[in-house]
């Protein structure tokens, strides 16, 4: 399961489209239980990297995560900004070793852990990479390990990010990053795995 | 949402320019970014500091010779990205290295951190003072720990004369360290904040409610409850707050009554005057004070009350000392 | 209403306490009065100003070193009262007279003339000034006349260093007749102002309504109509204020963006921004600026633009002096 | 038609009577046409008068009209403050020559008149002390007199005061000032005249 450039970069443009289609829904998530921006920083994110990528020619996989990494990096703020532009960096430096798919995913989850510091359960996106990463690894990986990861988010309580401070009240709602972050393996599911 | 604005989506940037219009004198932009720097710039640790946007003055009120070299404006309420950071850190340093002074959110500290090792790649010395003085959040490790929040300013002040006055880097991220611990708020709000972009505030409360213990970006606080009056709401943020000190003996303390945007200063100042009467029941001596807008949240009503060790004289001196900054 | 007081009878007086004890550095009360003295009082003409309450800082913010020497603090939008005045003006005489600087407003043109009678039956020399800078009332012998507004902070601080220079009261007299006639105001609501003992906001607008020309207790504009762009704004206020100057040669003007009491500092900077723009298409050169809550309207949100001719150099020298005071 | 001294005291009590029971009302019709205080203005004022008042025993006619007049400058302000304050002020004056009531109310007319500048149907209290002046000193005085005067402030528009801001939109509006000037001749009526 090589990623190659070509897919990598269509991965990433159906990511922007997914985002940009449910940026409202994002920020509703976010509004819940944290500060409600999630949307417009996930959006603000992936229009800059439409933008770089549809620059590049016939790039390579590293290239690909790397333009995505540094517009995420670049344009996102906030916490999800760093974090997605962590897993994105680690992917970009793997891919000059590897292009494999399950090596890529968990090298993304451990940019996010490393920058995060979050550990499984802590109702972060790292809920919803962690069992990708793991299931793409052990071949167990179906669609419904996205959707499973994604709901599992509910019933925990947060404790980091900005979720955090609502305490007990966060329990019951989705994770917006673990969302946005099922989208992600969604898009690469129809454009890579399909 | 009724807003004195153009686009909604450009707000920071034209609030930026207006704000370097009107304060040519002593700040600048670097050019294509959201980067405010001073245009007075000693041989001295440069001190960086910034966040979301829509706390105005801070932090670009605070830029200027005695406090900031630099502050760095995300979108509101959304935390800077890395290469703005970077490059306030890079117009900051005149060779004894930058101090950044951060605000514990976990966005900020992300984002400060990834342009902290930016920097060092770059053969920048960089070190960090994180704030975390709201007291309404419990600090355990379950939790994004404490936010930065009023007290900031005061940590601004603090450092900034002590930059000045020669200290190096890691001087001052010692006593910053040290610092950031003796300051403690605690903010209540009687509305919500309207972020532009959103168009509708982060909360509502009712017409009689109150909330204690809200952050300055709309975070929840820890009570909600029916509107009481200045001499109640400062009861409980003065008991909540003194209960972080060790007052055995009395205790010299600076008092920062700060509102959060929609907040007359008539109030604040009814306030201020029942913070200092409920204060005589604690063994403190009121020896610095401060009273107005300096983090606010936007639009919200409300106000926050920020208490600080002064026991140390020179943390007092430097509160004193002039500055050629906006806003302090 | 929500607001962060005690007893809404007793909130001029609460207030005046915070700020004396925010401020003891600088400021001291006349006691039994509603009356803020300078502490710092040096052999020269005593300025004193005042009105009405809920436009804080203005008056008692702007009592200091270079400045006023007292400031009489009315109920809430209600004139101070005669007796009040003259223990100001008292207090402020050092030998060399007292000049009242008196916003034109029917209640305190006649309170500050009688004290004027008081004080010049007890030996001291007394003249006033007059601040009638509000454009958007007509001139006419049919009415009361121009209101005085934001402006009126420009005349203490022009007057204030005058004054501190060692200027005669005749003189001051006649600098300030002349200077009033070269400040101009135009002021925009977004939400009407409530008194605390009334309760109620003195007008309200819809959500999509703003108005042209209020005052600042809340007096009617010229116009009411559905929210505009700051620019938009800004062109309406800019172009209705050029046409008091002459502006045949390129004109040295200063400006002055106040916000009204809930409007945030982001606000005023755009605003500002877009002023400075719309200046372009006109003859002037912006030589002094100044943005930030100077006159309020307790909690009115929207703001005012002033314009100040400032050919005569003395003039921005004097706005650019250094002064001690709580809120310039 | 001299007043007494006793009769002088009665009278602003009753004044006083009236002003606390129609505060809110006075307020009210400010509120369209000026600022919504005169009815708080003019209370604060003659609450500090029925104070002094209280504390005077046996005082002349100049005593009582001068002790009202000290209270209402020194408690009222706005514009209500001095024009009241001016009005008893010259009526003080005057009791020292004579104490006839329309001589008297003549002269709190001029005081009025000295101090606001404001002419006869510039929609001020002027409106109403004019017209009952002139009845008393022709005789024509009845209770008729005081409605009239008052109610024909109606079509006016104001050319003085904070009233006159709102230009023709003054008109068909009641003058605040020339109700409460209304309230205080009735109570002479009352307390006096009867
Ligand atoms: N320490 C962390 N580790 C991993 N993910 C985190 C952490 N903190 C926050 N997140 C993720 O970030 C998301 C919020 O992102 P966003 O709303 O864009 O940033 P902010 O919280 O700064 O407003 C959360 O839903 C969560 O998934
Ligand atoms: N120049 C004037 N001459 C006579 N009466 C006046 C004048 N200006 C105002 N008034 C009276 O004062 C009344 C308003 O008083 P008040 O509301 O107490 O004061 P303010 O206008 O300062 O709020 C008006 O209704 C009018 O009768
Ligand atoms: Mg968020
Ligand atoms: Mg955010
Ligand atoms: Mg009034
Ligand atoms: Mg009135």
């Amino acid at each position: 399961m090589e990623l190659t450039g070509e897919q990598a970069q269509r991965w990433i443009l159906c990511f922007q489209e997914k985002i940009e289609k449910n940026k409202a829904y994002l920020s509703d998530l976010d509004q819940a239980i944290g500060d409600g921006d999630h949307g417009s920083n996930m959006y603000r994110g992936v229009q800059a990297v439409k933008e770089k990528l549809n620059e590049l020619e016939d790039p390579t996989t590293e290239e690909v995560l790397k333009t995505t990494a540094m517009a995420l990096i670049s344009k996102v703020g906030g916490a999800s900004g760093p974090l997605y532009g962590s897993a994105f960096m680690q992917m970009a430096k793997t891919a000059k070793e590897t292009t494999e798919l399950p090596e890529l995913i968990q090298a993304g989850l451990e940019g996010i852990k490393q920058r995060g510091k979050a550990e499984l359960k802590d109702k972060t996106m790292v809920d919803a990479w962690a069992p990708v990463a793991e299931a793409l690894t052990n071949g167990t990986f179906s669609n419904d390990t996205i959707d499973q990861a994604v709901e599992d988010t509910k019933p925990l309580q947060a404790k980091k990010g900005r979720a955090s401070y609502v305490g007990e009240r966060s329990i019951g709602a989705l994770d917006p990053g673990a969302v946005s972050s099922g989208y992600l393996f969604t898009a690469l599911v129809e454009e890579v795995l399909k | 949402m009724k807003k004195i604005i153009n686009d909604a989506s450009q707000v920071v940037g034209d609030m930026l320019k207006g704000m370097l219009l009107a304060h040519d004198d002593l700040i600048e932009a670097i050019d294509n970014t959201n980067v405010v720097v001073a245009k007075d710039k000693p041989q001295t640790v440069g001190l960086v500091s910034g966040g979301g946007s829509g706390h105005e003055p801070a932090h670009a009120g605070f830029v200027g010779d005695g406090m900031l070299r630099s502050a760095v404006l995300g979108e509101m309420f959304t935390s800077p990205t890395p290469d703005q950071v970077l490059e306030a850190i890079k117009a900051s340093d005149t060779g004894q290295g930058v101090l950044l002074i951060v605000k514990n959110y976990t966005g900020d500290v992300m984002n400060f951190d990834m342009a902290k090792e930016l920097a060092e790649m770059e053969g920048i010395e960089v070190d960090s003072v994180l704030v975390d003085d709201d007291i309404a959040v419990e600090n355990s490790t379950h939790t994004a720990g404490k936010r930065g929040v009023a007290g900031t300013v005061l940590v601004h002040k603090i450092l900034g004369k002590l930059a000045r006055d020669g200290h190096t880097l890691q001087e001052l991220k010692q006593i910053g360290d040290a610092l950031v611990q003796d300051i403690h708020t605690l903010g209540v709000a009687l509305s919500g904040a309207t972020v532009p972009e959103v168009g509708k505030p982060g909360f509502t409360l009712d017409e009689d409610e109150m909330e204690y213990g809200v952050g300055i970006h709309g975070e929840p606080g820890y009570r909600r409850e029916q509107l009481k009056s200045s001499r109640e709401i400062s009861k409980e943020l003065v008991e909540k707050l003194v209960k972080e000190y060790n007052l055995n003996e009395t205790k010299k303390i600076g008092l920062l009554v700060n509102g959060l945007g929609a907040t007359p200063l008539m109030e604040l100042y009814v306030f201020y005057q029942d913070v200092v009467n409920e204060l005589k029941n604690h063994n403190v001596e009121v020896v610095f004070k401060k009273v107005g807008n300096f983090m606010t949240s936007i639009d919200m009503a409300g106000l926050s009350l920020t208490l600080i060790d002064l026991e140390d004289s020179s943390r007092l001196d430097a509160l004193n000392a002039p500055v050629h900054v906006v806003s302090w």
